[in-house]
Order: structure tokens, then sequence, then C-alpha cells
């Protein structure tokens, strides 16, 4: 690990034009019509933008998911939150929801795609349900962990302090969990985000699932590409938000690595 | 109570005892920050030296620095007249944080090192089980490192470095959370141990009662950027008692040269 | 038990029903302002002791007591200074000194006065914004006296709180400890297992035995402050208390 | 006063019980800490109306918990016993239940008995996840130890990896077609982002110090890789696999909603499409207790591999 600096950002630029250059001698090798070159992807990313797919641009579809995600995060924060929260807290909570808890975890939120056209229709319902089945239940599953994890000592600190239990929940236990709800809030968008896609896939006429899934019908790679390419630049746009959050409201952790 | 009038070292050659560790000008810096500036001096073949200073002077940068662990930023150290080399000289090392490795039982800790030695495996068996009897390890060789207390477990970490035999021992706060009376023993086990074999030791501490205790020599670094202070001589006869006049007007002495509060 | 500011009696406690109780049959008494050391080898139930004092471990068989009240739970009059430092990493140190305080419903601009009271009474000055974890294991359990302090508690449980430590900085430590104490005056319950930081700190000392854990001998110790490490009678003192020890510590 | 002591009394019984551990705090040191209030002493009958101590002792007991399972499962039945909700959307527990069985050995609506579809649906999870595993932790370990690797893989890894494998799934069809072959690619790609990431990770955290412990014996830098960092990064090589392993679960139900002619997500599929809620949802219990179970055999794997004793 004491290995000479070496120029990190000579070898990553490196790596990445290496990357590209296999890229597109690939494409050279197999053709466009199976795998289009990086220029192909972008150009039609900017034709999406400005013809609509299906009487929507790109930038319309995006916003149709997006929609989809943070409706469903919010409702996920609201609810899974505090019952993560209170299941940490209290053992009476832990002991009465636990059980049912269990039963619908190992279940992936996509396996309730189904069931959820069956209940809410293909419309927006089913698709911001799956959503939120998928954030909420790791949602809630962190700040469990937060709360029910926090170190004894700093319970027994706050006791000794003179702090009443409503204290030691809001001034200790809470606190103490925000990493761990931090780390929820992170990995919970991600779970929405690929939620949103696999409805999008499923069924529907709008969003960016169904641009992927329309390139597919189409035959046309480069639009699903260009799909990919979006999604992926909107997830990481997200963490990074995320992350910043993270900073204001946590700052001490900001010294850590 | 007698005061301590120092003996002034000027044997630097070591003129009839032949030199361990040789070090030249050593000079460490990390970014800006200078921890060691321009030290040198000799540890001689079978001595063993304790090496004092104030809180945070650069006593484990040195010996890192020794072991090549870290590199020096100019200078030289020497290990039987050649650069240091761990695949060549047999070096033990003692640290202060806890260094058990987790995942082995005791046996298997105390083996470690002469199993990347690669020594033959009946010798292994040997040298170890001798080595459990030495610490006080037998009743524990089933159990992981992380069952066991602080003091337990760096036990485990001398007895490993021990059993390898080395002709260089480094030990860095070894004793640091032990209490006095597994001290004394421990001490008098390292002493012991050098004697047979004929070991060097470099001792780093911040006791000064157990650096006067065991030192045939104390070199005394001063603060950051850390020179040497004194260099400390001590010819007091063994066993040492810690309440002998002679005793406490040395341990009083290195306590005012480290001057740190 | 009349003059005794916190006492126990019989005090037993038991984990488990097959196992020798931790603490067995312990009577102690405390006198008001008095400076009392528990030592003892590891795992012989120090900890468990202090937190049944504190309130923080209900005993099995017997009782504690605060002057005439039996103790049932954590109080005001009992402040604890704690072996890994226990601060509130989402805190900063004014914060956490201030901590306890809100819990007694001090008004904001009194918790800040007070608290930077007692930050600067411990030389923490220009480190009341800082959060503990940048801030070196000495400088942390700085921040552990003020903060036991700053709630006015008339005992305070120390559990080996500078266990952690380099044996410079400790040395520093309990040089300041002893001035702090001497400034304000309370009685203090230290635990640990260094019987020179015993000798040194203490107006007496119980040597406790493990498993179970009870009292094995108890000394006053006469010798003025400030103590020297090398004095010979410190250093007599030292190695009876450490004679009567028979485990490794 | 000499210094030198018999040695006879020096091994004291030092041994931590695991309650004082020094690991992670382990749930019932919480318990104690949190409610130690509430839990009474043995002899504090005083202290509380035995009324009030026997409702709390109630309120405990872990019986709790099968009540509320059973309460749960009575408002399903009576939610679609009274029709609040259709039976074209929700059928009862009872009903789910008939259905699972009579699935085991007929093969309408979907043309295949439920186990055929489990074991199509387990086969290629299975696959696509071990391929993975064997790729992407050894890669993942590499790219943590040797810094190089690591600066020419990670700008490429950080390119693919905010896309979620899901979004793979019609490229992979348009490349591969419907069968086996795309949905194992996409499985794989799935679950070789955490494995990666996490033996990266583990790797990363091995303690210097113990590298160092090898290091000064003479240890080539393989053999402190070999002997120090790998065993450093087994537990968060496992934690990787339990995630890679829900992935490919999750991706697999995925790739089969979307295009497949037999397994458990291709029959919930075709339930919806049926309007049969009964189907999707035997369907969806199965998906979920298969995963459960899936991650309890990983667990098992890990226990075998990792004394539990070991601590860290």
């Amino acid at each position: 690990m004491n290995s000479p600096k070496s120029h990190p950002l000579l070898l990553g630029a490196l790596s990445l034009s290496v990357f590209f250059m296999s890229w597109i001698i690939l494409t050279k090798a197999v053709g466009t019509k199976i795998l289009p070159d990086p220029f192909q992807v972008i150009g039609e990313i900017i034709r999406l933008f400005k013809t609509p797919l299906s009487g929507r641009t790109l930038l319309e579809h995006v916003l149709f998911s997006l929609r989809r995600v943070l409706i469903a995060y919010g409702l996920a924060i609201v609810s899974g939150l505090p019952l993560g929260l209170m299941m940490g807290w209290s053992s009476l909570c832990r002991k009465i929801i636990g059980p049912i808890f269990e039963i619908f975890r190992p279940i992936p939120p996509i396996a309730w795609i189904p069931v959820a056209i069956l209940w809410l229709g293909v419309a927006e319902g089913s698709k911001i349900y799956i959503c939120y089945v998928g954030a909420f239940i790791i949602l809630a599953l962190n700040s469990f962990t937060g709360t029910r994890y926090v170190e004894p000592i700093l319970i027994n600190c706050a006791r000794v302090l003179g702090a009443n239990r409503k204290r030691l929940f809001l001034g200790v236990a809470v606190p103490a969990a925000l990493p761990s709800i931090f780390a929820g809030l992170q990995n919970g968008m991600s779970m929405a985000w690929m939620c949103v896609l696999a409805a999008e896939l499923v069924g529907g006429r709008e969003g960016i699932g169904f641009i992927i899934i329309q390139g597919m019908n189409l035959d046309r790679p480069d639009m699903i590409l260009a799909g990919m390419v979006v999604i992926g630049l909107l997830g990481a746009l997200m963490a990074i938000v995320l992350r910043i959050l993270e900073k204001v409201l946590c700052p001490w952790r900001r010294e850590l690595v | 109570m007698t005061t301590y009038n120092p003996k002034t070292v000027t044997d630097q050659s070591g003129s009839h005892d032949p030199v361990k560790v040789k070090v030249r000008h050593l000079t460490k810096a990390y970014d800006e920050l200078l921890v060691l500036n321009d030290i040198s001096f000799d540890i001689r073949k079978g001595e063993l030296l304790c090496i004092v200073g104030p809180t945070g002077c650069g006593k484990t940068t040195f010996l890192n620095c020794l072991t090549g662990f870290a590199p020096l930023t100019s200078g030289e150290i020497l290990i039987d007249n050649e650069p240091g080399n761990l695949f060549r000289h047999n070096i033990g090392f003692v640290f202060q944080e806890p260094s058990t490795i987790p995942w082995l039982k005791v046996w298997d800790n105390v083996a470690f090192g002469l199993k990347i030695k690669k020594l033959p495996p009946p010798e292994v068996i040997s040298r170890v089980e001798k080595m459990l009897d030495t610490v006080g390890l037998r009743r524990f060789v089933d159990y992981y490192p992380r069952e066991l207390s602080a003091s337990l477990e760096q036990r485990v970490a001398l007895a490993r470095e021990f059993a390898v035999k080395p002709d260089l021992l480094l030990m860095d706060e070894p004793y640091g959370q032990m209490d006095i009376k597994l001290r004394y023993y421990l001490e008098d086990e390292v002493r012991r141990i050098q004697m047979e074999e004929g070991t060097t030791v470099a001792f780093v501490t911040h006791n000064i009662e157990e650096a006067v205790y065991l030192a045939d020599r104390i070199l005394v670094l001063s603060q950051k950027p850390s020179t040497i202070n004194e260099e400390v001589a001590i010819d007091l006869p063994r066993p040492r008692r810690f309440d002998a006049p002679e005793f406490v007007a040395i341990r009083n002495h290195v306590t005012e040269a480290i001057k740190w509060w | 038990m009349d003059d005794y500011i916190l006492s126990c009696q019989d005090l037993t406690v038991s984990f488990k029903d097959s196992e020798p109780p931790v603490l067995r049959g312990l009577t102690l008494g405390v006198r008001e302002n008095e400076f009392l050391v528990i030592l003892g080898p590891g795992q012989c139930g120090k900890t468990v002791f202090l937190n049944c004092l504190a309130g923080l471990q209900l005993p099995t068989e017997g009782a504690v007591y605060y002057r005439h009240n039996k103790v049932v739970g954590p109080g005001r009059e009992r402040g604890v200074v704690f072996q890994k430092y226990a601060l509130f990493p989402w805190q900063t140190v004014l914060g956490n000194v201030a901590w306890g305080l809100k819990s007694q419903g001090v008004s904001k601009e009194k918790r800040r006065a007070i608290a930077l009271k007692y930050i600067q009474l411990v030389g923490l000055s220009g480190f009341e914004n800082a959060y503990p974890q940048t801030l070196s294991g000495g400088m942390k359990q700085r921040v552990g006296l003020a903060r036991a302090y700053a709630t006015g508690p008339k005992v305070l449980l120390m559990d080996e709180p500078f266990g952690a430590l380099d044996a410079q900085t400790r040395y520093a430590m309990e040089n300041e400890l002893l001035i702090l104490w001497e400034k304000e005056k309370r009685t203090v319950i230290f635990v640990t297992n260094n019987i020179e930081e015993a000798v040194f700190l203490g107006d007496r000392v119980i040597l406790m035995s493990a498993r179970p854990g009870r009292i094995k001998i108890e000394r006053e110790i006469l010798i003025p402050h400030p103590r020297s490490y090398t004095d010979p009678t410190f250093l007599a003192l030292r190695q009876e208390i450490s004679a009567e020890t028979d485990l490794a510590l | 006063m000499s210094k030198t002591d018999p040695t006879s009394e020096v091994v004291g019984p030092e041994i931590l019980s695991q309650r004082m551990g020094r690991g992670s705090p382990s749930p019932s040191s919480i318990e104690l800490s949190t409610s130690a209030q509430l839990a009474p002493p043995k002899d504090r009958g005083g202290s509380k109306s035995g009324l009030l101590y026997f409702f709390h002792q109630f309120l405990r007991r872990e019986y709790l918990s099968i009540i509320s399972l059973i309460v749960f499962l009575l408002a399903w039945e009576g939610v679609c016993y009274f029709k609040i909700i259709g039976p074209y959307q929700l059928v009862p527990p009872t009903t789910v239940l008939k259905v699972f069985i009579l699935k085991l050995t007929q093969v309408n609506p979907d043309g295949a008995y439920l186990w055929a579809h489990a074991l199509s649906s387990l086969g290629l999870a299975l696959l696509g996840f071990l391929g993975a595993a064997l790729i992407g932790v050894p890669l993942g370990l590499f790219m943590g130890w040797y810094t190089r690797l690591n600066l020419v893989v990670r700008p490429i890894f950080d390119l693919i990896r905010p896309i979620p494998p899901i979004a793979w799934i019609p490229l992979a069809i348009l490349w591969l077609g419907i069968g086996v072959k795309a949905k194992a690619y996409i499985i794989f790609l799935a679950s070789f982002v955490p494995c990666v990431i996490n033996s990266f990770t583990g790797i990363r955290l091995t303690n210097p110090i113990l590298a160092r412990v090898a290091r000064v014996h003479g240890a080539s830098d393989f053999t402190v890789f070999l002997k120090i960092g790998l065993p450093s990064a087994i537990p968060m090589i496992f934690n990787g696999l339990r995630l890679s392993l829900n992935a490919a679960w999750t991706t697999l139900v995925a790739a089969e909603l979307v295009a497949a002619s037999q397994g458990l997500g291709f029959m919930i599929q075709m339930g919806r499409r049926l309007a049969r809620p009964d189907i999707v949802i035997v369907g969806m219990l199965t998906i979920g207790v298969l995963g459960a179970l899936l991650s309890w055999g990983l667990s098992k794997a890990e226990s075998h591999f990792v004394s539990s004793r070991r601590l860290t």
C-alpha cells in the first residue's frame, strides 16, 4: 500500500479512454445495429430531448419518473421512519409489529407489481405503491437497527444526567441512529429508483422505463442505451444530493473520513 | 536523598561492543510536520535500550523507521551494518495497539511468526509450547483473542514475538495496559529472555520507573521535532530495587530531563 | 451509618443463578468530601459496584443509600465519569457539558454560563465548539469531568476514567483532578486497577477481590498532598498494597 | 521488596464473559439498559403494586408476537369474508393455502407446477449469483489490495454502477433473446456490484497493525494478502454475498416479469393477466419464503466459516 504515488488522475483517464476505445472498436466489429457507439448514444439523447416519444420529450419522461419516485419516497419517510424508530425503541412495538414485518420483508418489492396492478390498476397508483414498498422496508429496517443498537453506555450516561424517557429517545436514541438512518435514505432512494424502472418496464406509457422498453420493442439499442445513461446520471445525482444533506444535518460526522 | 550525577556517554562508536543498529542523521517528516530531527546513536549488540520522551515525541515513529514501515526522509539506519531488511533480519515487534490476530486461536497466534518464517513443524510446536508456559497462557490455548482481557491479549502478542527468538526485539509500550504486579513479572521475563538469547532490545515506554528498572541505557527524546535530549547509562546492579535511593535519584533525574508539563 | 453521605449494606449482585455472584455482601460507607479509591483486578465487579451506586444497576440483595434514602435509580446528586468517555458524538463540547442541565430545566443562558465555567475549569477554553471525536483521549475525559461536575452532584463516581490514557497523560490528569477537587470539594468514588494511581489520589483505598467481588483490605492514606510518586512512604505503601493483590491485575 | 515475584499466581481468570465482550453490544445488554428501570429485581415486590407487576410481566411475554400474527391473519380473512375487498383483488389466507397445495399438483392456469417454476427460478438465480461471486469477490479483493489495479478499474466500475441492473433487461433481451442467457447475464450484473464493493471495503479495512505483524517476520506482500488481508475481509465478503443474493433474487423476478415462459415471476405475471389474485399471492409468498431460505442458507455457510466467537 506504500507504493510510490503514480498519477492517479492519469491512470484513471487512461483506463477510461481505453474503455471507450474498446467500446468503439466493439461497435465496429458487431455493427451499430447491435451496439451503437458512444456518439450515437449522445446523439440519441439529444434527439429524445427534441423529438417527443409517444407524445412526450425526454425531459417530460424524466419528470414523470421523478414524480413517482419522490411521492413514494416522501410517503415512505413519513411512515417508515417512525415505524422503525418505534420498533427499535419499544420492545412492545417490536413484539407486535415485528412478526408481520418479517413476513413482508423477504418479498422483493418488484414481486408486488402484479398485485399492485390488480389492486390499483396500471395507472400512477400501482407504480407509486411499488416504489413505496421498496423504500419503506429499507427505511424502517435502518431506523430500527439504528435505534436498537445504540451504545448502552450512552443511554446509561444520559440516565445519570437525569434524562427522562422522552429525552432518552429524542436526545440520545434518535441522534445516535442518524448515521444508520442516512444510510437507509441512500439505499431507499436507489431502491425506489429501481422499482419505478421495473414498474415502468412492466406497464406504462411514460417514464424512463418506458423509453428503454420502447427501445427494445422498436429494436433500437441506441434508445435503450440513451435511457440507461440518463437513469445512471439521475441516480448518481440523487446520491450526491443526499450526501450533501447528510453533511448539513450531521455536522459531527464531517470530520470523519 | 541522593542526587544523581549523570555520566556523559562518550562511547559513540562502541569500542568493544559490536554495534547492532547504527542510526545516522535520521530525519523523518510527515508532509510539513517534522517529527525526528537529525538523530544519531547506536544500539549495541545484546543491549537493552529504553527510549523515553514526552507524549507524541516520535518514539513510535522511530521504531517504524527502523523496520521500514515508514520511509526515512533523510539519514540512514543500518542493522548489522546493512540497510534493514525484514526478509533477512530476524526482528520481533511488540505493538502498543492490540495486535493479536482475531481469527486465530491463541495457539495459532503464538505460532504465527514461526509459520511465516517456515520453521519445521516440530520446532514450531516445541517453541510455542514453551512460550505458552513462559507467559502463562497454557489455559487459554483454545480461546480467540477477543475473548481475553486486554492484558492477556497483550501477553499473546508477547509470546508470539518472543517465540521467533529475534536478534532485535522492538517493543512499543508493551505493558501500557497492565498493572504493576504483572508488569514486574513480564519486565523480568523480557530481561531473562534477553540474557538467554543475547537479544538486542529497543524498548519504548512512557513509564520512567519501568525504563530505569530495565535499561542498560536510556535515551531521552525531546518534544517534537525530536532530538536526543540526553543519554543516561544505568549501571545499577540487578535485581534492581525501585525504592533504593540511587534508583529513585535516576528516576527523578530522567523525569526532569523529559520535563514535559 | 449516620455520618455517611453514600453507603451500601450487604450489597449482592448476581446475573445468573448458576454462577457465583459478581458482588457478595458489600458493606461500605463514604464520608462527605472524601476521596475514596476502589482498587481491584480486571473483572472483579468494580464497574458493577459503581453502577449500583449510580443507580444504573439494581442489586439482587441489599441496598444503596444516599444519606438516608434508598437508591432506586439514577439521581441528580450522583454524577458519573465513564471509562470510555461516553460523550455524545453529535454534541459539541459545550453541548455535552450542558446536556445534563437541560434535563434539569435550567434556562438556556444559565446552562451556557455554567457549562462555560466548568469548561474553563478543566482547561478546555477555546474548544467549546469542537466535536468530541476531534479531541485527544485526555481532552475527552476532561469533557467527561466537566459534564459530571456541571449538573452539581454531591457525589462523583468515576469508573477508571484514566484507564485508556498513556502514562504521562495520566499523571497530568491525576494532578489536574486533584486541583479541581481542591477547588470544588465533592465526595469522589474513584475506581481503578492501577495501584500507583490509587495511592496517589485516595484518602482511603479499598482493595477488592474477584469472584465474588468483596472487600479485601482497606487502607487510610495519610500522606499529604501534593504527593510524590517516588517518596519512600509512597513506594512502601504501593508495595504493601501490591503484595495483597494475589492475581495478575 | 525486590520486584522478582513468584510466577505461580500470575495467571488469573480474566476471561471476559460474553456479556462484557468488547465487540458490538449484544441485544440483551441493551434491553438491560433501556428498560432496566422497568425490569424489577427479584425482591422488589413492595415497590410496585402486584397487579401492575403482573400486567407488566404479561406485556413482556413472547406470545404477544403470536397473538399479533393471529390477529393479522384474522383481519385478512375478515376483510375478504365481508367483501370489503373484492375476490378479484384479494383472496383470504385459507384460499391461499388451498391454492398453494393445489398448485403443487396442477399445471393450470399458467402451464407448470409451482415447484417447477420455483426450481427454474432458483437455478437461474444461483447460476448468476455464483458467476458473480466467483469473479466479483477476487476482483474486489485485488482492487482493495493493489492500489494500481484499483486506479485502473475503479473509473469504469463507477461509470457502470449507478445504472440499476434492471435497466439492463431490455438491452440483454435484445442481445441475447428471452432465454436463459439474457436472464443469467442480468442477474450476474446485479449481484456482481455488491460482491466487488464489499470485498473491496472488507480488505481495505484490514488493520494495518496486523499486516505489520506479518511483514516484520518477513512475509511477502502476497503472503500478507493471503494470511492477513483475506481473513480480515471474510465478514465483509459474506455481507456482500448476502446483498448479492438479494439482488439476484429481486432482479430475477423483474426479468421474469418482463419476458419469460417459466419461473415464479412469470407465474405471478400470468396470475395478474388472468385476474387470479390467488395465484399472484401464492407466487409472491413463495418468492418471499425462498428468498428468506436462501439468505438463511448463506448465514449457515457463514457461521461454518467464521466462528461466532471470533467477534470482528
